[in-house]
């Protein structure tokens, strides 16, 4: 009865083995952490290096970095453990071990994952890169990092030019008008107000214009501009319209004539001029003249390439002909604000003659005979094409950046994007499409291809360079909403940029010629043409007064120059006192300029310095010789003033930020040969005006 | 008569007055020490001194009551180690979760096992609830053991369900908040009822703070107190029902 | 017992209904009780030796299975992001499954209840405690009235269109049914079914739902607790 | 911890194999207690790797003390003393280099103060005074303040490690 | 019996076992995929080099300060480099510049021509860029040098143990 059999004995037996065995498994694997490996390795891997430091370093266990404040708990360095180590900064060194290039923040009080995404507790390499059933942001790509610095430096830093690029794309092509963005504010006005807008454009044009209003491309679908930098993109983008849809928008907008232009009544001798044969000849020859091609382009085909020659600050003018009927062009030429209160046109001092050439030139020569081919015959709008357009106008958010009636245009028309950085992948929705499922994959098919993801997307369509893509998907990631780690708050830097509206005489001219538009003025301005903060300090009146009324380009480098806008001699004058008077630099006060004397010799001291010793002329050209990198210094007696020069060769980077003129160890007394002999220089004939003796006493 | 080594260590260590201090009897190699090893243990007194062979067979239970008590025990000391590294925190109790996941050592390999068994004793409590229910063991005189058994099937389900919230992810969360709007649907009480489950009116800190005590401390009790009249009962009620059957050769 | 005397009790004369461990034996009879409590064996060593091994095997299994399996852990909870579909543990689903069909009141603490209800009060009710089969005696009586329950029920059941319930309850129902046909004589599995009794239809009829209820939650209901099978992944 | 075992299982199948005198029931309880015993040991063992945590949530006490250009330069001989608040650690600047002073006082652990009037490490509770390389000059304090050892890091930054105390004061960390 | 009945059981646990003794060595990564940034290749605009963080930043510097006189081409059109005598090497001349050490490179830069006997035309940028500037300048010329520079410009394979 007591006996127990053997065969429950031997089971009991074999049991407990299986049980020991199976219970050390655990353990075992334990041993064998994939983190180990990587440890065991870079041990190895440190006692072949001729660098003692990174054994004595070594550490065999986890290592992590630990920021309560900034909930941060990474433990990517128990891998990529040579980051602190410059002699592992070489690029032959294999990851994960090669040491993190020199930056601004260190690991230890920021963590990696703050940038680089992925699963900081992780201490396995799927686990810690790539998208998991716990982890949905892996880890950025190295291109888009930039992305990261974005979401807590506002302000645009050197180091990261895509994403400064990015920021100025969304500016550029209005994505405010439908989203909310961080830190991109609204302007006044989007694009063009439409009130009037019937009696602008023809309604062919307008049905054109809707279907297809990317006109001069090349084979890439990529609009270039030369000189500098445009978008790919005209604002005006490409959206989703049926022909239907075409016609009852096309008509609702020609129907929009509440102001009719009055024509314009031409001085008989400017009408005489209809019978000159080289007419149109003269008023292109007067159009390049006026440098209207520093903020209109104009399609040029050189070598059987397509460029778009000019600016983008105005719009492009290739086949404006096409477009406008003359009365409207002549009446904003002569005054484009009455038409658009916002416009940043300047407002011209025409002559009749002029304006009559000019016009006769752009209504017969910039156009395209058949642009308006493919438009059916549309004639007037029908009531209920304008009802169902006005219905659409809202709809497809036109609303959003157009102005019609001086309605304000609808905000918020599409989804925020204020936080798209920061979703999680089932935030996202992929709809059918048969992308790999992540965010980068998300934004950048939405942007190049939305009805892709979404069939019913109101987005408009774009066409990007990948480089575009690149940079604006950078700059979407950027806005990964408030930064959650508190540690960040203290980056935050404000985009301001208060607006400068002087009074007076001189505010008038400013704001007729628009002046901001191209140039800063203390911080606030287009960033087209030279900061004109510190303009007194550096130019002389009598210089000022001369270029304004005949502004010439001082870098030959540059393909944009100051438009000819016909300044009359008191306004030349306002502007030029103004200047001089306020627009002054406290390191270079002309306060003490007339009392400067310079001797011969000093002057000839200094032509050496400057052919032999320094040999100035590789970038700045005197009379016909020297480079074409810095201005042209012919002139520079009469241009500069001598504060100013000495400032300026003391420390350039001071007077203007970002100056590529490099900053050289000149002598105190070199200074002065040099600043002698820059004031001797000017062309023949020309004579030292008073300008530099006002500019200082006053 | 045992020559091997550890028999000689095992007797060896009988001899010892320590030993001896502890089990107050000789070798179980007669009836009578071996009836003294079951009821002068506190443990083994929950059985009874003697069984009938026929129960034993393995088609009779399948083992099934004990594998759910073993199940518990084995619950009871990965939870336990467990509760080392967790705080019942928003959201360090997620945290606490990673770390086990990829810092301490066999931390991952507890948490599947806790996870596992968990499951198992779901399984395995309905399982031998039914098994017992067609071996007709519910009938006189078992009534009362019956009850007490599907009282512990209620509690395997809360300790189950305490449990799953704990670890404070999306899975949890959601389980959880499902589970507790069914509540709600009860009329006039149900949401006060929610509202005191959850210490509030969502899934929050006071949820998981709640269900980790109920988890750890209260339900666990009651489920050994439990569990403690459940086998005591079966001695109690002359032993489990047998069948014809079950001695079928 | 011994059927020539009788025993008088002092209680209920029906020892299956309520057994009672004290008999108060009167008058000079004696009680002679038989009955074989079947061979007996020492609990130790004979059942622990039995349990430590069970342990042994068990621990073995999940060990196995968890060095395989890692429990699952998804991203921090987040109340503002819905998981489509939410689910409930698997055990619930069957509940939750429930509550698709039936109003939440219903589905969530009526049927709930009643069954705890029901589990406890099992062994209270003296339903056919000799476990005599349903089709025992009384056939035809027997048939109709549970072919009225049947109908009521699946007409319940239609009504709701709670097809995942009405499934399982039809399988068991027509087995139900088919018992009834098979002769008295029948060995096998039919025997089976033809000697089970009331109480063993319900149980196997509820376990039948449940099992489906939870299976079909668990694998075959996608977002929107639509039907989905489990190997057709859906959006990603 | 596999290991023990497999050997144990070897050793008794060999076991058997040599002596087939030997009665099963022994070799059996050989196999199954020593296994008993091997899984005991190996799960305490297990149990207390397990409770060794592999990674600390606590402030290092390994810390970068910035650059050296960061601390005051010496006026006239006298050392520049800097209290790292959150630290508790005095960087001290010498002409012959750096040091770092512990700001606990010795005596009872309350945190001390640098007088720069007094060129004194002073302390609040009961008055002990240290000179600015800690020794004691007065007070109840039984040692001196101890030195940390101090190090430059690769990229040039001071490192502080509190866990190791200098031997010899006297030596300084040369920049 | 027994015994070959355990040995059964040994070799069960060592299969068990097997699942720890695995290695994972990380995927190797596409050197594009994982560049910071891009610059197309000077000879033929097919190619494209991958640049890494510092040498992307070496990218930036030049074409702020160096492009003028050291390229054919400049973003704001025609360079200044003929104007320059003697004429300056293209950033890119491996000829000429993979010879020159690190050390050489950065004294040019940032002492200017004249300081290296060369010509003066070179100015010196000591005092406009910063060291790591220079530095990064440095790897940027010899990330896009033609012929290649060395093997180790590139970036090098991921760990993979023994």
């Amino acid at each position: 009865m007591g006996k127990i059999s053997r065969r429950l004995r031997l089971a009991f037996a074999v049991s407990s083995v299986i049980f020991v065995a199976v219970l050390a498994i655990s353990p075992v694997k334990d041993l064998r952490r994939e983190w180990k490996y990587y440890k065991n390795g870079y041990e190895r891997f440190a006692r072949n290096r001729p660098d003692k430091r990174l054994l004595s370093d070594f550490h065999p266990g986890l290592d992590q970095i630990w920021i309560p404040e900034m909930n941060v708990v990474d433990r990517c360095t128990t891998c990529h453990q040579g980051i602190t180590q410059p002699s592992l900064a070489d690029s032959s060194v294999p990851q994960p071990f090669r040491a993190h290039p020199p930056i601004h923040h260190s690991a230890t009080d920021w963590g990696c994952v703050v940038c680089h995404r992925g699963q900081g507790p992780a201490t396995e390499v799927a686990e810690a890169h790539e998208t998991t059933l716990a982890w949905e942001q892996p880890l950025l790509p190295n291109r888009l990092i930039q992305g990261s610095c974005g979401t807590c430096h506002r302000a645009d830093l050197a180091e990261t030019p895509k994403l400064t690029r990015g920021r100025q794309l969304l500016a550029k092509l209005n994505c405010v008008g439908c989203h909310r963005l961080q830190d991109v504010d609204r302007p006044a006005m989007l694009a063009p107000d439409l009130t009037n807008i019937g009696t602008k454009v023809s309604r062919a044009w307008i049905y054109k214009w809707l279907k297809e209003p990317r006109t001069v491309t090349d084979s890439n679908g990529t609009v270039t501009v030369n000189g500098y930098e445009t978008g790919d993109e005209p604002r005006m983008p490409q959206i989703h319209l049926k022909e239907e849809e075409l016609r009852a928008l096309s008509g609702y907008l020609s129907s929009l004539r509440s102001h009719p232009v009055a024509p314009y009544r031409f001085d008989p001798r400017a009408i005489a001029l209809e019978k000159a044969p080289d007419l149109t000849a003269q008023g292109e020859v007067r159009f390049r003249q006026m440098f209207c091609s520093t903020c209109h382009s104009l399609a040029v085909t050189r070598a059987g390439e397509t460029k778009l020659i000019g600016g983008d600050i105005g719009p492009e003018l290739t086949k404006v002909g096409s477009k406008v009927n003359r009365d409207w062009l002549v009446s904003w030429l002569r005054n484009p604000q009455e038409y658009l209160p916002h416009s940043t046109m300047p407002r011209y001092e025409w002559s009749d003659q002029d304006l009559f050439k000019v016009a006769a030139y752009i209504t017969t020569k910039l156009v395209d005979s058949d642009l308006l081919n493919g438009v059916p015959n549309l004639g007037e709008a029908t009531p209920d094409e304008i009802t169902s357009g006005r219905n659409l106008f809202l709809a497809k958010g036109c609303a959003s950046c157009h102005i019609v009636g001086g309605a304000a245009p609808q905000k918020d028309f599409g989804p925020d994007l204020t936080a798209l950085g920061g979703k999680n992948v089932s935030q996202l929705e992929f709809g059918q499409s048969k992308i790999p499922r992540t965010l980068i994959a998300y934004i950048q098919t939405k942007l190049t291809d939305p009805v892709s993801v979404n069939p019913a997307a109101r987005m408009p369509q774009y066409h990007w360079s990948p480089d575009d893509l690149e940079a604006v998907t950078i700059a979407l990631i950027s806005m990964a909403g408030t930064p959650s780690a508190s540690g960040m708050e203290r980056l935050k830097i404000p985009r301001a940029s208060p607006e400068f509206h002087p009074a007076g005489a001189f505010g008038e001219v400013y704001e007729r010629y628009q002046c901001s538009a191209c140039h800063k003025f203390n911080g606030y301005g287009g960033d087209l043409a030279p900061d004109l903060s510190y303009e007194g300090s550096r130019a002389q009146r009598a210089w000022l007064v001369d270029f304004l009324k005949n502004p010439q380009t001082l870098r030959p480098m540059l393909v944009l120059r100051m438009p000819q806008f016909n300044v009359t001699d008191k306004e030349a004058a306002i502007l030029a006192d103004y200047m001089t008077m306020t627009l002054q630099s406290p390191l270079a006060n002309t306060a003490g300029e007339g009392h400067m004397r310079f001797t011969p010799q000093l002057a000839a001291m200094g032509k050496q310095l400057y052919e032999v010793k320094y040999q100035c002329q590789a970038c700045h050209t005197i009379g016909g010789a020297g480079g074409y990198v810095g201005p042209n210094l012919s002139n520079a007696g009469n241009w500069l003033t001598a504060t100013w020069v000495q400032a300026w060769l003391k420390n350039p980077q001071a007077l203007v930020p970002g100056t590529i003129e490099p900053r050289r160890s000149f002598t105190a007394d070199e200074i002065q040969a040099l600043t002698a002999y820059l004031m001797t220089l000017r062309p023949s004939g020309k004579k030292a005006s008073a300008g530099a003796s006002q500019g200082g006493t006053r | 008569m045992p020559t091997g080594a550890a028999d000689r260590a095992l007797e060896s260590l009988r001899a010892t007055r320590v030993w001896k201090s502890v089990f107050r009897r000789g070798p179980a190699l007669t009836n009578r020490t071996r009836s003294l090893a079951v009821f002068g243990n506190l443990f083994l007194h929950f059985l009874p001194v003697k069984v009938r062979e026929k129960s034993l067979r393995v088609r009779a239970t399948y083992y099934l009551g004990s594998i759910t008590f073993l199940l518990f025990v084995v619950l009871s000391v990965t939870g336990v180690l467990l509760m080392f590294y967790y705080h019942p925190a928003v959201p360090q109790a997620y945290r606490d979760l990673k770390d086990l996941r990829f810092v301490v050592s066999n931390g991952v390999f507890l948490r599947n096992l806790h996870r596992l068994a968990a499951h198992l004793m779901v399984v395995t409590v309905f399982w031998h609830m039914f098994h017992v229910f067609y071996r007709g063991g519910y009938k006189p005189p078992h009534e009362f053991n019956w009850v007490v058994g599907v009282v512990l099937l209620l509690l395997t389900l809360f300790l189950s369900y305490t449990g799953y919230l704990l670890p404070w992810d999306q899975l949890a969360f959601w389980a959880i908040t499902v589970g507790t709007n069914i509540i709600s649907a009860m009329p006039v009480i149900g949401g006060r009822v929610r509202y005191l489950a959850l210490g509030g009116n969502q899934v929050g800190e006071n949820a998981l703070l709640r269900f980790y005590v109920l988890h750890c401390v209260v339900l666990p009790l009651v489920a050994v107190l439990l569990i403690a009249v459940h086998f005591w009962r079966v001695q109690k009620d002359g032993g489990l029902t047998v069948k014809e059957e079950d001695g079928g050769k | 017992m011994a059927e020539n005397k009788k025993i008088e009790t002092g209680f209920s004369s029906d020892v299956l209904k309520d057994p009672k461990r004290i008999v108060f034996v009167t008058k000079k009879t004696s009680a002679k009780v038989t009955g074989d409590a079947g061979r007996q064996v020492m609990t130790f060593p004979h059942l622990v030796l039995r349990e430590a091994i069970a342990f042994q095997i068990l621990v073995i299994a999940i060990v196995l299975v968890s060095l395989l399996w890692d429990a699952p852990l998804e991203q921090l909870a987040n109340p503002l992001l819905t998981p489509n579909p939410a689910k409930a543990p698997w055990y619930f689903l069957g509940l939750q499954e429930l509550l698709h069909y039936f109003p939440p009141f219903v589905a969530g603490i009526l049927i709930p209840t009643l069954v705890v209800i029901a589990l406890v009060g099992i062994p209270y009710f003296n339903i056919n405690i000799h476990g005599g089969p349903l089709w025992a005696k009384r056939r035809t009586s027997q048939l109709r009235m549970v072919l009225i329950v049947l109908s009521l029920l699946m007409i319940f059941l239609a009504i709701f269109l709670a097809w995942t319930v009405f499934v399982p309850s039809a399988a068991i129902a027509f087995l139900l049914l088919y018992s009834y046909s098979v002769p008295a004589s029948q060995t096998g599995w039919r025997g089976f079914l033809r000697s089970r009794t009331v109480s063993w239809w319900v149980m196997t009829w509820f376990i039948a739902v449940a099992i489906t209820l939870t299976l079909v939650g668990t694998f075959f209901r996608g977002p929107g607790w639509e039907w989905e099978w489990p190997w057709v992944s859906h959006g990603g | 911890m596999s290991e023990p075992i497999n050997p144990k299982t070897e050793a008794g199948a060999a076991k058997a194999a040599d002596a087939p005198g030997i009665d099963r029931r022994d070799f059996l309880n050989e196999v199954t207690f020593g296994a008993l015993a091997v899984a005991g040991l190996g799960a305490s063992a297990v149990t207390l790797q397990y409770f060794s945590p592999n990674v600390l949530f606590e402030p290092s006490a390994k810390f970068r003390a910035g650059t050296p250009e960061l601390y005051p330069e010496i006026v006239d001989g006298k050392p520049s003393v800097t209290f790292l608040q959150d630290q508790q650690v005095y960087i001290v600047r010498t002409k012959d280099g750096f040091y770092a002073v512990s700001a606990v006082c010795t005596h009872l652990g309350c945190i001390t103060q640098w007088k720069q009037e007094a060129e004194q490490i002073a302390c609040p509770c009961h008055g002990s005074k240290f000179k600015p390389d800690g020794t004691k000059i007065e007070g109840p304090a039984p040692r001196a303040l101890p030195h940390f050892a101090i190090s430059l890091t690769a990229d040039g930054e001071l490192l502080v490690d509190k866990l190791e105390t200098v031997v010899n004061p006297k030596q300084a960390l040369k920049v | 019996m027994s015994r070959r009945l355990l040995l059964a059981v040994f070799l069960v646990c060592l299969v068990a076992a097997a699942p720890a003794c695995r290695k994972q060595p990380a995927p190797a990564p596409d050197a594009l995929v994982s560049a910071y940034d891009v610059e197309p290749d000077w000879n033929d605009p097919q190619k494209v080099v991958a640049l890494n963080y510092r040498q992307a930043q070496g990218k930036r510097l030049f074409y702020t300060n160096c492009v003028w006189c050291h390229a054919d081409a400049t973003p704001a059109g025609p360079s200044n480099r003929s104007n320059v005598t003697p004429t300056p090497p293209l950033i890119n001349d491996g000829n000429v510049l993979n010879g020159e050490s690190e050390e050489y490179l950065r004294n040019v830069i940032s002492l200017g021509g004249s300081a290296v006997g060369k010509s003066a035309m070179m100015p010196p940028y000591g005092r406009t860029l910063r060291p790591e500037e220079i530095q990064s300048l440095i790897a940027y010329m010899r990330a896009i040098a033609q012929p290649l520079y060395q093997q180790s410009a590139r970036p090098g394979k991921p760990y993979t143990g023994r």
